[in-house]
């Protein structure tokens, strides 16, 4: 079997039993990593592995668990923290901002954070508002974290030890519709790094960039704008925070369009940050406005036809850049 | 007769499709259609593909000199159907 | 003797009032002992004294609001010499800044205005920041190769719409006001109204070439969707006819033209497409304009000195031929559609590019690609035209060529007259690149390439 | 002549304490209240800016609880978290320089006096939220833990971090994972402004704790020696893995909660009735009854602590502020570890 293929959740498994056995100083924590063996099944089998006291079920206590990652931490482990969801996370906010981003810098550069905060995120399984948020923008608003949103199963794959290794505290997303996504399995080059933005297909007429859940949407954008003679090219961030800003500006420098996807809402969303970025740094560049498809402001709803009409999807991707292409000079 | 006049209208229509901007009412049937209207021959092939579509007529090459005017290429078209 | 001053509570807290004394002069005061209550917004503040000794005067009156730091009594301290521990008068202070003003209250002083003036420009993170100064040099380096600082490299896209409106070619302008001698809305302004004239041509770099082109594109925009038109601005076909006449009269004044013709018989090509049409329906038909294009791409790989641009004092030749085809619109006006690697098609693909390129030119659908990279320039009036056309060259190609009508002549091939159909084919070439030689030796290639039609088909 | 071992009452158990160990406690605890005192004074003169809660009535607290711990053994403070740093032994240099906000402070002038740090002394800081750093002590033991390190965590909190969530949750993930960890709960009975009356139902800190399964019980934070007695028994049954321990210290803080309190929330006799049995009052009376210190030790004592507060002062004055290019040092770490 030369290139069997392999799922992302299956990516993330293999990475964290990988990440265990090179380093005992690994250990796992969170609500049903354990026996039940994670909530979407990526730590299946691994508490048989390395035994609960490395695959730890913590109880219902996001904001006491995660702080515990943090202490230990700085005691000396490399914890991965899985918190189920990111809409949970909003209980260990204080823990992750005010501890985690925070005490390196406070404490004059003395205490070290090096740890992985793992969770799923995004819409699409029909889980209704609270159980849909897209909020990596929060998170990667604050200095003194890193927030990567791992689209591929390479990434899936490789990110998850770079971030281990890395000696900050680092933000790990992991989109809920992309569990399932399958790849023959990758090589470690697929995966380059943990920081910089990837060009997922060339093109020269429109940039699109996005990250995470949105990537699939937007690569089956660009194939049906390929037909109609429209060369897009597509830019995977792959890291929040840090932005990949060289690869974006030079995208942007070349096709003078930029569309960002971005499953959060418009408003404070990343997608503006990238806007602004570019209005900064191509203004003299661009021969269009820089755009957005992101979600509707409103709280995502439970059923199937207003969940896609509230979230980014292709024919909204699509419609977007022809609009752009299309359009005159505005007055 | 009035199959000719049918004939006529079916024409100035495909013309109208290809060239919206023409004056096609104070066409002279019988000037040279591609002088009058100033259709280059990109205009005049489609024009001719549409008839050929409209009433399975093909006007082969040798035959362009006979279609020069409304009037021929109505004549042409209805001694062949 | 210390002076006690009205005491800070909290940052908030900008003046105090001195509600009430609890001492009076003269009176031997303890450390630790409340001297006085303060007044402040959230309420009275007992007032401490930190040294022993006797109250020697009080400066301020109950009631009275003073700002933090006021003098508000004098205190004879108890061991005036001794340097006990509880009357040290005032840290020995290490004067690090080197003003000679009171050092340790305006270190804060110093301190906060350092940290206010740099406040903002440190507010954007590390890693904005770098990029941005990167970014400055990197795309002022890569867009201008060698241009002067002052030539007008960029144009806000508020003064390319506004030179749009008032018909004014922006390239004339010296430079604009904008960073880097960018063209901004004030620049159009200004010349729009001392009018300037076309003075010294700049040179112009390729990424001003392509935004001209880009010009035409839209103009056609405007042409297919016309936004309501107020009186004053000029009618997209004016503005049309404004960037035409801009582009055609630079190019006179820059380029020296030098113009050659060849006629050409086409017999053998007029028998081979008759054949090759017999039972093709009308659209699928090749004219005979289509082997000539065709002809002239594949000619010119073999002579780059006319397939390319020449700017800023240089020529680049293209390793691609990408034939620009001239349409004529039925409502006025010119736009140049280029066939990409025209010299890698065929006939037949060219014929099909051809009719393609040349509907969606008159529905206004022709994308920005191709309208902006045509490496060299075909012009012909068809059938109908003129028996020939000496064309302008459209900088920054430097070679156009121009097809007359086809038309029956009588021709002496092997020395006997005989009934040939003839096609001019013109050549107009930019002299700082080529010469007629070379020029010539082109036509004579298109001849011989046209002699044998079925290699082209 | 009394015996130099003198027996000292001391709650559950007596421990055998020397003359010279309590005069040393009685020093450190001198050393923090004339430390808090001259931070009033530098504060009204704006020398020190932002917030200054002050530890001045609770010093038996910390300085009993550091007797009972090595110097691998790790420490989480509150913000007010003078008291803890300088009896954990925090050169009072860096803990000046720090609220002068000079790049020598304990974290280059970057926390203040709420955010204290010293990794060699293994100081986890201050930290400005309440109960924010209890799941952090709960990591570093569950750390100790994995790697067979046979440290205690100690984690100072006030009465107020009881009702934040976060107590409840660490205090069960410690019996939970029987972890090796302190906390020490002190309860001067005001939340800023609430008292612990219209804020706890159950006010006995220490029952709370106990329902977790933690060993736990209250005891005199006025006597140094009673908390001292107290946490080294506990520091030791902890160390011989038996696991998470409470230890309330009942205290009182003789100042506002910070400068800018006008107290309008407690009587100025319950303060005065405190006042005397204040930890340093208490000793010194003790140790005077005893002829243990005479008044000329006294004055060597103050004149030894004011020329360390003096220098400390002169230090912080001195320093340099922290250049602006180096704001980001520190944001994240460089190297790849």
């Amino acid at each position: 079997m030369i290139n069997q293929s392999l799922t992302y959740r299956e990516a993330l498994r293999i990475a964290i039993e990988e990440a265990m056995n090179a380093d005992e100083r690994v250990v796992l924590l969170g609500e049903d990593v354990g026996n039940y063996g994670g909530c979407y099944a990526v730590s299946k089998g691994l508490s048989e592995t390395f035994g609960s006291n490395r695959i730890i079920d913590t109880p219902l206590s996001e904001s006491g668990f995660v702080g515990a990652g943090i202490g230990a931490a700085i005691g000396g482990m490399r914890p991965i923290v899985e918190i189920m969801t990111v809409n949970f996370s909003l209980l260990a906010l204080d823990q992750i901002v005010n501890n985690a981003a925070t005490i390196r810098h406070m404490s004059g550069n003395q205490v070290s954070i090096p740890l992985v905060i793992r969770m799923a995120t995004g819409a699409g399984k029909q889980l209704a508002a609270q159980h849909s948020h897209s909020l990596e923008n929060w998170y990667a608003h604050v200095p003194g974290i890193k927030v990567l949103a791992p689209a591929t199963v390479a990434d899936a794959r490789y990110m998850l030890g770079m971030a281990l290794k890395d000696p900050n505290p680092v933000m790990f997303f992991e989109h809920v519709m992309l569990y399932n996504e399958s790849a023959t399995t990758p090589a470690p080059e697929d995966c380059p790094d943990m920081c910089s933005a990837i060009v997922r297909k060339i093109g020269t007429d429109i940039s699109l960039v996005t990250y995470g859940g949105s990537l699939p949407k937007a690569l089956e954008a660009a194939r049906q704008l390929a037909q109609q003679d429209v060369s897009v090219e597509v830019i995977d961030l792959r890291s929040l925070r840090p932005l990949d800003t060289d690869t974006l500006f030079r995208s942007v420098e070349k096709t003078h369009r930029l569309l960002v996807v971005d499953e959060g809402w418009r408003t404070g969303s990343l997608a503006g940050e990238l806007c602004a970025l570019v209005a900064e740094n191509c203004f003299w560049s661009l021969d269009a406005p820089p755009i957005r498809v992101c979600s509707e402001e409103v709280p995502i709803p439970y059923p199937k036809h207003l969940e896609d009409a509230v979230t980014p999807q292709v024919a909204k991707i699509v419609e977007a850049v022809l609009g752009l292409l299309k359009q005159e000079i505005v007055s | 007769m009035n199959k000719k006049l049918a004939l006529q209208t079916l024409i100035c229509r495909l013309i109208l499709d290809i060239a919206p901007e023409v004056d096609i009412e104070s066409l002279d049937p019988s000037e040279d259609l591609r002088e009058e209207l100033d259709l280059d021959s990109i205009d005049f092939m489609k024009l001719l593909e549409a008839v050929s579509l409209e009433t399975s007529i093909t006007i082969s090459e040798s035959d362009y000199d006979k279609v020069q005017s409304l009037q021929s290429m109505v004549n042409y078209i209805e001694t062949r159907t | 003797m210390k002076i006690l001053t009205m005491p800070s509570f909290g940052s908030d807290m900008a003046t105090g009032t001195l509600a009430q004394w609890h001492v009076k002069e003269g009176q031997k005061v303890s450390k630790g002992n409340i001297i006085a209550s303060i007044d402040t917004m959230k309420g009275l503040i007992d007032m401490e004294v930190f040294d022993n000794g006797t109250i020697d005067s009080l400066l301020a009156s109950e009631g009275e609001e003073l700002d933090i730091g006021a003098p508000i009594a004098q205190l004879r301290l108890l061991s005036e010499n001794k340097a006990s521990a509880s009357n040290i008068e005032k840290p020995i202070v290490v004067n690090i800044l080197g003003t000679d003003a009171d050092a340790d209250t305006d270190i804060d002083a110093i301190a906060k205005a350092n940290i206010n003036s740099t406040a903002n420009n440190v507010s954007q993170s590390k890693q904005e920041a770098n990029t941005k100064k990167e970014e400055a040099r990197t795309e002022l380096s890569e867009q201008s190769q060698d241009a002067q600082p002052n030539k007008p490299l960029f144009v806000s896209p508020a003064a390319r719409k506004r030179a749009l409106e008032l018909g004014l070619d922006w390239r004339q302008l010296e430079h604009g006001h904008g960073p880097a001698g960018a063209i901004i809305l004030q620049d159009i302004e200004a010349a729009q109204n001392t009018n300037v004239q076309s003075s010294s041509q700049p040179e112009n770099s390729l990424q001003l070439e392509k935004s001209l082109q880009l010009e035409k594109s839209l103009q056609l925009k405007t042409v297919s969707q016309p936004k309501a038109i107020t009186e004053t601005k000029p009618t997209p076909a004016e503005m049309m006819r404004q960037a035409i006449s801009a582009n055609v009269s630079r190019s006179k004044r820059e380029i020296p033209h030098y113009y050659l013709q060849l006629d050409v018989v086409l017999n053998k090509a007029l028998d081979c497409l008759s054949i090759h049409n017999a039972n093709l329906p009308p659209s699928k038909r090749i004219l005979v304009n289509a082997l000539v294009y065709c002809a002239i791409a594949r000619s010119l790989t073999t002579f780059p000195a006319f397939n390319g641009f020449y700017n800023d004092g240089q020529y680049h030749a293209s390793d691609e031929v990408h034939l620009g085809n001239a349409i004529s619109l039925r409502t006025g006006g010119l736009i140049i559609a280029s066939i990409h690697n025209a010299h890698r098609l065929g006939a037949v693909e060219l014929m099909d590019k051809i009719t393609d390129q040349v509907t969606r030119a008159r529905e206004g659908g022709l994308t920005m690609s191709e309208v902006q990279d045509a490496t060299v320039t075909v012009s012909n009036l068809g059938d109908r035209g003129s028996d020939s056309i000496q064309s302008i060259i459209f900088p920054p190609q430097v070679a156009i060529f121009g097809i007359g009508r086809p038309r029956k002549m009588p021709w002496i091939i092997d020395d006997e007259i005989v009934c040939a159909t003839i096609v001019n084919i013109s050549l107009a070439a930019d002299h700082r690149v080529s010469d007629g030689h070379s020029g010539a030796r082109l036509l004579n290639k298109i001849n011989k390439l046209l002699q044998t039609p079925e290699k082209l088909i | 002549m009394q015996t130099d071992t003198n027996k000292i009452q001391t709650g559950t158990n007596k421990i055998h304490m020397d003359i010279a160990h309590i005069k040393f406690l009685f020093k450190q605890m001198l050393r923090i209240r004339r430390f808090e005192e001259k931070c009033a004074e530098l504060y009204t003169e704006e020398k020190i800016r932002g917030f200054l809660h002050l530890y001045i009535g609770e010093e038996a607290v910390a300085v009993g609880i550091m007797q009972a711990l090595k110097p691998e053994d790790a420490v989480f403070g509150t913000y007010r978290e003078h008291g803890h740093a300088l009896a954990r032994g925090l050169s009072m240099d860096n803990v000046m320089s720090e609220m002068f906000g000079k790049v020598t402070g304990s974290s280059r002038g970057r926390g203040g006096s709420m955010h204290i740090f010293d990794v060699e002394k293994q100081f986890y800081g201050g930290n400005a939220i309440v109960a924010g750093a209890l799941p952090l002590a709960v990591g570093l033991a569950l750390a100790n833990k994995m790697q067979n390190k046979k440290n205690v965590v100690v984690c100072f909190f006030g009465e107020g971090a009881v009702a934040e969530g976060e107590f409840h949750e660490s205090l069960n993930l410690a019996k939970l994972w029987h972890l090796p960890i302190l906390f020490v709960c002190e309860n001067n009975g005001y939340a800023m402004g609430t008292a612990l009356a219209i804020s706890e139902s159950e006010q006995h800190i220490f029952r709370k704790a106990q329902s977790y399964g933690l060993a736990a019980h209250a005891v005199d934070g006025m006597n140094v020696v009673e908390v001292e007695s107290a946490a080294s028994q506990y520091c030791n049954s902890i160390r011989n893995g038996d696991g998470p321990c409470l230890l309330e210290c009942n205290t009182y803080r003789f100042r506002g909660h910070s400068m800018f309190d006008t107290q309008l929330y407690r009587k100025a006799d319950e303060v005065e009735e405190w006042k005397s049995k204040g930890p340093i009052k208490k000793l010194k009376r003790w140790l005077e009854a005893n002829d243990k210190l005479s008044a000329d030790e006294l004055i060597e004592i103050e004149d030894e602590v004011a020329a360390e507060i003096n220098q400390a002062i002169v230090f912080a004055e001195g320093s340099q502020l922290e250049e602006i290019s180096d704001l980001y040092l520190g944001v994240y770490a460089e190297e790849e570890s």
